[in-house]
Formats: C-alpha cells, structure tokens, sequence
C-alpha cells in the first residue's frame, strides 16, 4: 500500500492562541417528523482529538454527524466548528469539513476517475493537480485497477473506497465518519484503521460513528455513547459533555434553551 | 487563481458531468427527443388531416412539443443528482452556488438546444413547414428559448426533486412561468417562418432575452437556497 | 381590538361601495349596467397585485433575515392574493359575457395575466402545502414567490404585444375610467370600491397572519413537548438502570 | 334585460366571497386559538416536572 498522504487545512487561531475547541454544540436537536432524532447534545470536542460515537441504532449518531456536516440543520440548538458559528457560516464551515456518509455521492454513469477528479475540482484542486491528487487517491484506496470502470458497477465496498478516496482530496481540520468500516473487507477495515492513525497524528479532529467499538476504541482519545438522541455518557479525555438545559417552551419566535 | 476563473472552473465541471452522464446515461437523452417527437406525431392526429392547418398550428405545435421534452430533461438532468446521495454531497462542497447553477443551468441548455435542434426537421417533415430558409433566425430563437426555459427548469427542478409528488409539482409550478418564453418563441417562430412579414421578429426575440436574463439572475440568486436542507 | 374595529369599517365601507356601484352611480351610456362589475372587478385585480408583491417582498425578507414572521406575512399574501385573483376573474368573465358575449377573451391582456396569475400562487399555496420543515419551507416558499413576481410584469408585457403591436387597448380598458375624460361619478365609484377592498384587505392579511403565527406555535410546542417527552423518558430509563443494575 | 343577472352574480359572488372567506378565517382562528391555549396548558404542566430534573 503507496505512502499515503494526508492533506490539512490551515489551523485557525483561537482568541488567546489555543486553537479553539473542534467542535462546540449547544442543545443541538432535530426533529423528523413526530420523532426526536435528537434531543439536545451538548459536546465540546477538543481541536485534534479522536471520538469514537457509540450507540445503539436510533440513538442519533448520523444525525448529529449530518448537522455537524453541515447536510441538514437542527431543530433547536447552536453549533461551533473551529469557533466558526456553523448555522450563520455553513459554507465556511464546508471548506474545512469531510464528512462520509453511507451514500457514496457519486455518479453512477461517470468512471471512478471521472467522479474522483470531478470531486477534486470541487474540493478546490486546479489545473494538473485535479489528475495527480485524484489518480493517486483512487491508488491508495486500492481502486487502481478499476479506476476506469463505471461506479454503477462497483459493489457497496467499493464504493466506500471512492468516498474515502474524495475524504484524502479533501483538506479537512474535521473528519466526519458515519461507519466507515461498513461494508469493507478486512483489507478495507484495515485501510480505515490506518487512516484514522493518519488523521490523529496530523492533528485532524476526527468524530467516527461505529458499532466496531474494539477497531475504533483503538484509535479514538475519547468515546461518546448517546441513547435516545441524548448523551449518555463521555468516557476519555478532550471531550466534555454539557448540562443538559431543560427546554423552555415559549411563544417567542426562537427558543431560548439556557447553558 | 481569480474568482471569477474558479466559478468559471466549476461551473464547467458540473456541466461536462452532466453532459458525460447524459450520453452515456440508458439513453435518457435519445428517449426524451423520440418522446418530443412522438408528440408532435400525436398533435397531427389531433388537429387532422388537414395540412394546411396543420402547417399554420406547426410552430405552437413545435415548442409545445419542446416544452414538454424540456420538463423531462430538467427533471432527469436533477435525478440523477439524488440517486446516490450526489446532490447533497454537491451541496457539502465548498463552491459558489452560483457557479453550480451555471454549470446545471448551462447543462440544462445544451440538452434543450439538442431537443430543439432535433425536432424542427421533424416538424418541417410532418406538418410540411419549409424550415430551411429561415434557419438564422430559427436558431436564434432555439437558443433563446432553450436558454431560457433551462434557466427556470434548473431552479424549479432543483427545488422539486427531493419533493414528494415532483412529477406533478414541477409542470405545475414551472409551466405559468415559462408562459411568456412560450409565446414569444412561438410569434417569433411563426415571424421567422412568415419571412417576418410584420417586422415584429425582433420585438419578440427582444423579449426573450429579456426573460432569459431576468430568469438566469433570479435562478442564480436563489439557486443556494433550494441546495440547502 | 383594533383589528376588530377595522373589520367593522371595512364591513360597512363595503357594503356601502356595493350599493353605490350597483344602485346610485348611473349606468354606462354604451354598456349599460354590465359596466357596473368593473368596480369590484378592477379593484380585485390591483388587490391581487398588492397581495402578491407583499409576499415577494415579505420572502425577500425572510431570505435576508430568516424571520419566521416574515414567512407567514408571505403566506397571508398568497392566500388572499388567490382569492382576489379569482375574484377578478370571476368579475372579468361577468362582465365580458354581456359586453363581449363571450366569457373568455384571450384578446384582452387583463384577463390573461390573471388566470396566469392564479394558476402562479395557486402553485405556491400547493408547493408549500406539501413541504413541512418551517424553515425549507420559508426559505423554498419565499424563492417561488419571488420568481413567480418577476414573471407577472413580463407576462404582461408578452400578453400585451401578443394580441397585436399594434392595437390600441380594448374599450373596457380601466384606465378608459380613470383618464380625466371619464364621468367623475364612476372615478369616484371605482376609487370608493378600491377603498372599501383594501380596508377588508388590511382586515383579512392582519387576521390570515395571526392564524399562521398561532399555528407556528402549536406546532413548535408539538415540537418542544415531543423533546421534553424525550428527554423524560431518557432521564427515567437512566434511573431504572441505575435501580436495577 | 338578462345583464342585470351578470351584474347580481359579479357582486354576490365577489362580495359574498369575502364574507364567507371571513367568517372562516375567524373560525380557522379561533379553533387554532384554542389548541394553542389547550397545548400551552400540557406544556407548562410537562415543563414544571422537566424542571424539577
């Protein structure tokens, strides 16, 4: 397996030197419908740090990782990456946040090079560079060999390769992983065990959500455990849960839920 | 690099996606122009064997055809953007929304351009319109009119497709607003084919420039809101 | 209370426009008494225009400032904007029935643009019926009306040069009414009518946005009771496992 | 003079179009008044055992 390289977003200042916290949430809560997917999570994530999200399914865990995303906003609650505020900012926020989900988001019809040099045009790469960063990518996620295939051919694991391929374009300060280890092989978990070594010795905070405790305990500084689309407990060190701020239901416009 | 090479840079990105996956999609491209003129076939049927009135009916007849044609291609140029989650990584990446409108938009208006250009030799053979002399200003309204209806298609099917009932809602919304782009390249149409007897071809193609800028402003300016959850 | 108090003065200044345009202004020399609907015919159109430019600024200002009110002021435009348009409509086509013999005239621009104009925000009112997140649904809702208001001015230009560069307005044209030469009497009857409509127009958006808000708050009280019943049943089950560990 | 049935039926239905569109708007308003009145009420109750927490 090639060297493989990790790219990273310049650190941001925090107001007295020390990077500010990674990730900030204040009774963060989304509703689907009648259902609460979350219902208020209060996490300070320390910049560098690696958190493992445990949970049974239903607990909240993509949920939270979308809105930290970015992909969908919350219900109630405010949200700090980098001490950017994310709901004002989103599109500050993306330049400097991976994200993985279970959908590959890529283009059936294109080759796996086509849509990985397309996502590098996206990520901000210009010029020659799209098919160097893009080709090389697709290598060390051991697509190679079918880097000319069409994705619509490609199985579920493969898949997952091409997205963790576009998450090394990227130059993230945050990684979001929502399973990654699903549906790889053992070849593959090992490429994902490897990354996460990669992204915590860079300084790149990194959140995993996983039912892999052992693989991602491995690697991960802290674990997070939610239930119910609430925090239960945080066991490690660099992250710190919040007091959960009871609701206060009121007839103004916008919630007020204090600290 | 400038800003406004790197919108340009985008923008061309996602139109040269779109274009790739539409040639090489299942056909989609050759299924929607066999679909335009098959109606143009059924409107012959519909209005009777007489050629005369058929021939005046042609050039409504004509863009009515592409109208329709243009909702499936706006709409199908959106769907493949929300099969495997791709519209919402497209909307995680870091870029200027208005340049992914004017890469979807500009997409949108090649594969109209296509439909278009495809259909007149249709409507010249069936409804015995001699098309071949005013080719110039025909094309110019094509191009006027692809432009255009591209320009609201891509808004309204970026707003209509992760919507419940968006096979209904996008004809329902989008059709009241292409109204005028309708009737101006139809007059403009029928001017062209007259040898522009009233002198009235360039009002109208006035018009649909008009409509078209006032359109690809509006679609640009709130494209990044219909990207957002 | 002085929303009740406007309702009243509407009430009566409608009533009072009713019966003066059907009974005391005199009759149009040519058309007769048919001429008597453009009142309440001309002055729904301009309250449909009014409704709906409210609610494209109203959107405009919800994207700038993502204010949920802004939102519901954008609604309570499209709603009674709708039932305006149809009531123009419906004045247009009662009227062109005597005068013309037809109902529809797809000669006369007016008409046109406001079926245009209904088949517009009855999109509008439909599309933000079948979305449900309060801020997808602002934020989508707002885009909608504001491209559906800059189409209104360019259909009605397109209508206009479509019956025929031209020609001249056809006779039933408003603006035959208010151009000095026109009685005074039917001036002041349209202006009477227009009067009266906009009061209950006032009356009706005060009324619509109150009924939006309210919903807004029984709906984010469902949201926040379902997260307090959240949080309840979290902070209960932590206890029995603590009980019973 | 078959005009006048024009006329009569231009205003009733305008005028009695806006009155029937009031007289429900007030009821939708009402109605949606007192299940707020109604909510607010389970709420507060709900709140106060979310308090005591």
């Amino acid at each position: 397996m090639p060297q493989t390289t990790i790219y990273v977003a310049p650190r941001l200042g925090g107001a007295h030197g020390s990077p500010p916290p990674a990730v900030d949430t204040d009774g963060l809560a989304r509703l689907f419908g009648r259902s609460a997917a979350l219902a208020g999570v209060s996490l300070r994530i320390e910049a560098g740090r690696t958190v493992a999200l445990l949970g049974p399914n239903g607990a909240g865990k993509t949920t939270l990782l979308r809105i930290l995303a970015t992909a969908i906003r919350p219900s109630f609650g405010g949200l700090f990456i980098d001490g950017v505020d994310a709901l004002r900012h989103p599109e500050i926020i993306r330049t400097r946040v991976a994200y993985l989900s279970h959908a590959s988001g890529m283009y059936d019809d294109l080759t796996a090079a086509e849509n990985l040099r397309f996502a590098a045009t996206m990520l901000g790469w210009s010029g020659s560079e799209v098919a160097t960063v893009a080709d090389r990518a697709i290598a060390e996620v051991g697509l190679a060999p079918v880097a000319d295939d069409r994705v619509g051919t490609f199985s579920a694991g493969m898949r997952k390769r091409l997205a963790l391929a576009r998450l090394l374009v990227a130059r993230p300060s945050l990684v979001l992983l929502d399973e990654p280890h699903a549906a790889l092989d053992e070849d593959g978990m090992g490429l994902v065990d490897r990354l996460l070594g990669l992204w915590h010795e860079f300084g790149i905070t990194v959140v995993v959500a996983s039912h892999q405790a052992d693989r991602v305990n491995r690697a991960a500084d802290a674990t997070v455990r939610l239930h119910g689309g609430l925090v239960a407990d945080v066991t490690g060190n660099g992250v710190r849960a919040g007091a959960l701020a009871p609701v206060i239901p009121t007839q103004a416009a916008a919630v007020r839920t204090s600290r | 690099m400038s800003a406004l090479r790197r919108h340009a840079t985008i923008a061309l990105a996602i139109a040269r996606k779109d274009a790739l996956a539409e040639l090489r999609g299942r056909q989609a491209v050759g299924s929607t122009i066999f679909f335009a003129a098959l109606v143009l076939l059924l409107f012959g049927f519909a209005l009777g064997p007489d050629s005369g009135r058929l021939a005046e009916a042609a050039p409504g007849l004509l863009w009515l055809a592409i109208v329709f044609g243009g909702l499936l291609t706006v709409a199908r140029l959106h769907q493949m953007e929300a099969d495997d989650g791709a519209l919402e990584q497209l909307a995680l990446y870091p870029v200027d929304r208005r340049a992914v409108y004017a890469g979807k938009a500009l997409a949108g208006a090649g594969a109209m351009l296509l439909l278009g250009g495809l259909l007149f030799p249709v409507v010249a053979i069936l409804y015995g319109v001699p098309l071949g002399a005013a080719w110039l200003p025909l094309a110019v309204t094509v191009v006027l009119g692809s432009v255009g209806f591209a320009a609201v298609g891509t808004a309204y099917a970026g707003l209509t497709v992760r919507m419940r009932a968006r096979e209904v809602m996008l004809p329902l919304l989008m059709l009241p607003i292409v109204a005028p782009l309708l009737l101006a390249a139809v007059k403009a149409t029928v001017a062209a084919v007259a040898g522009d007897p009233f002198g009235e071809l360039g009002a109208w193609l006035q018009l649909l420039v008009g409509f078209d800028i006032v359109m690809l402003i509006a679609g640009a300016a709130t494209y990044g809101f219909l990207l957002e959850d | 209370m002085k929303t009740r108090i406007l309702g009243f003065a509407a009430l009566l200044a409608v009533a009072a426009a009713t019966v003066n345009g059907l009974f005391i202004v005199p009759a149009d020399l040519n058309q007769g008494d048919a001429q008597r609907i453009m009142y309440p015919h001309v002055a729904s159109a301009w309250l449909a225009y009014l409704s709906f430019g409210v609610t494209a600024m109203a959107g405009i200002g919800y994207l700038v400032r993502r204010d949920l009110r802004l939102d519901a002021i954008a609604l309570a435009g499209a709603e009674v904007g709708v039932m305006f348009t149809a009531f123009a409509i419906w004045g247009g086509m009662m009227w062109g029935r005597p005068v013309w013999g037809v109902f529809w005239q797809w000669e006369d621009p007016r008409l046109t643009t406001t079926a245009l104009l209904l088949a517009l925000y009855a999109g509008y009112l439909l599309f933000r019926r079948l979305t449900d997140d309060p801020h997808r649904r602002a934020a989508r809702a707002a885009v909608v009306g504001l491209i559906a208001a800059i189409d209104i001015p360019i259909v009605h230009f397109s209508v206009i040069w479509w019956r025929g560069l031209h020609q001249g307005p056809t006779i039933g044209d408003p603006s035959k009414i208010l151009n000095p030469s026109a009685p005074p009497l039917f001036v002041l009857a349209l202006m009477g009518m227009l009067a009266a409509f906009t009061l209950v127009w006032g009356y009706l958006m005060i009324r619509r946005y109150q009924l939006a808000r309210t919903e807004w708050q029984i709906e984010e009280h469902g949201r926040l009771g379902r997260i307090s019943a959240a949080r309840r049943s979290f902070i209960t089950e932590s206890i029995t496992e603590e009980a019973a560990p | 003079m078959s005009e006048v049935w024009f006329v009569i039926a231009g205003y009733g239905v305008i005028v009695g179009g806006l009155a029937a569109y009031t007289l429900a708007l007030g009821r939708r308003l009402s109605r949606a008044r007192q299940a707020s009145l109604r909510i607010r009420g389970e709420v507060e109750s709900a709140t106060t055992a979310d308090v005591g927490e």
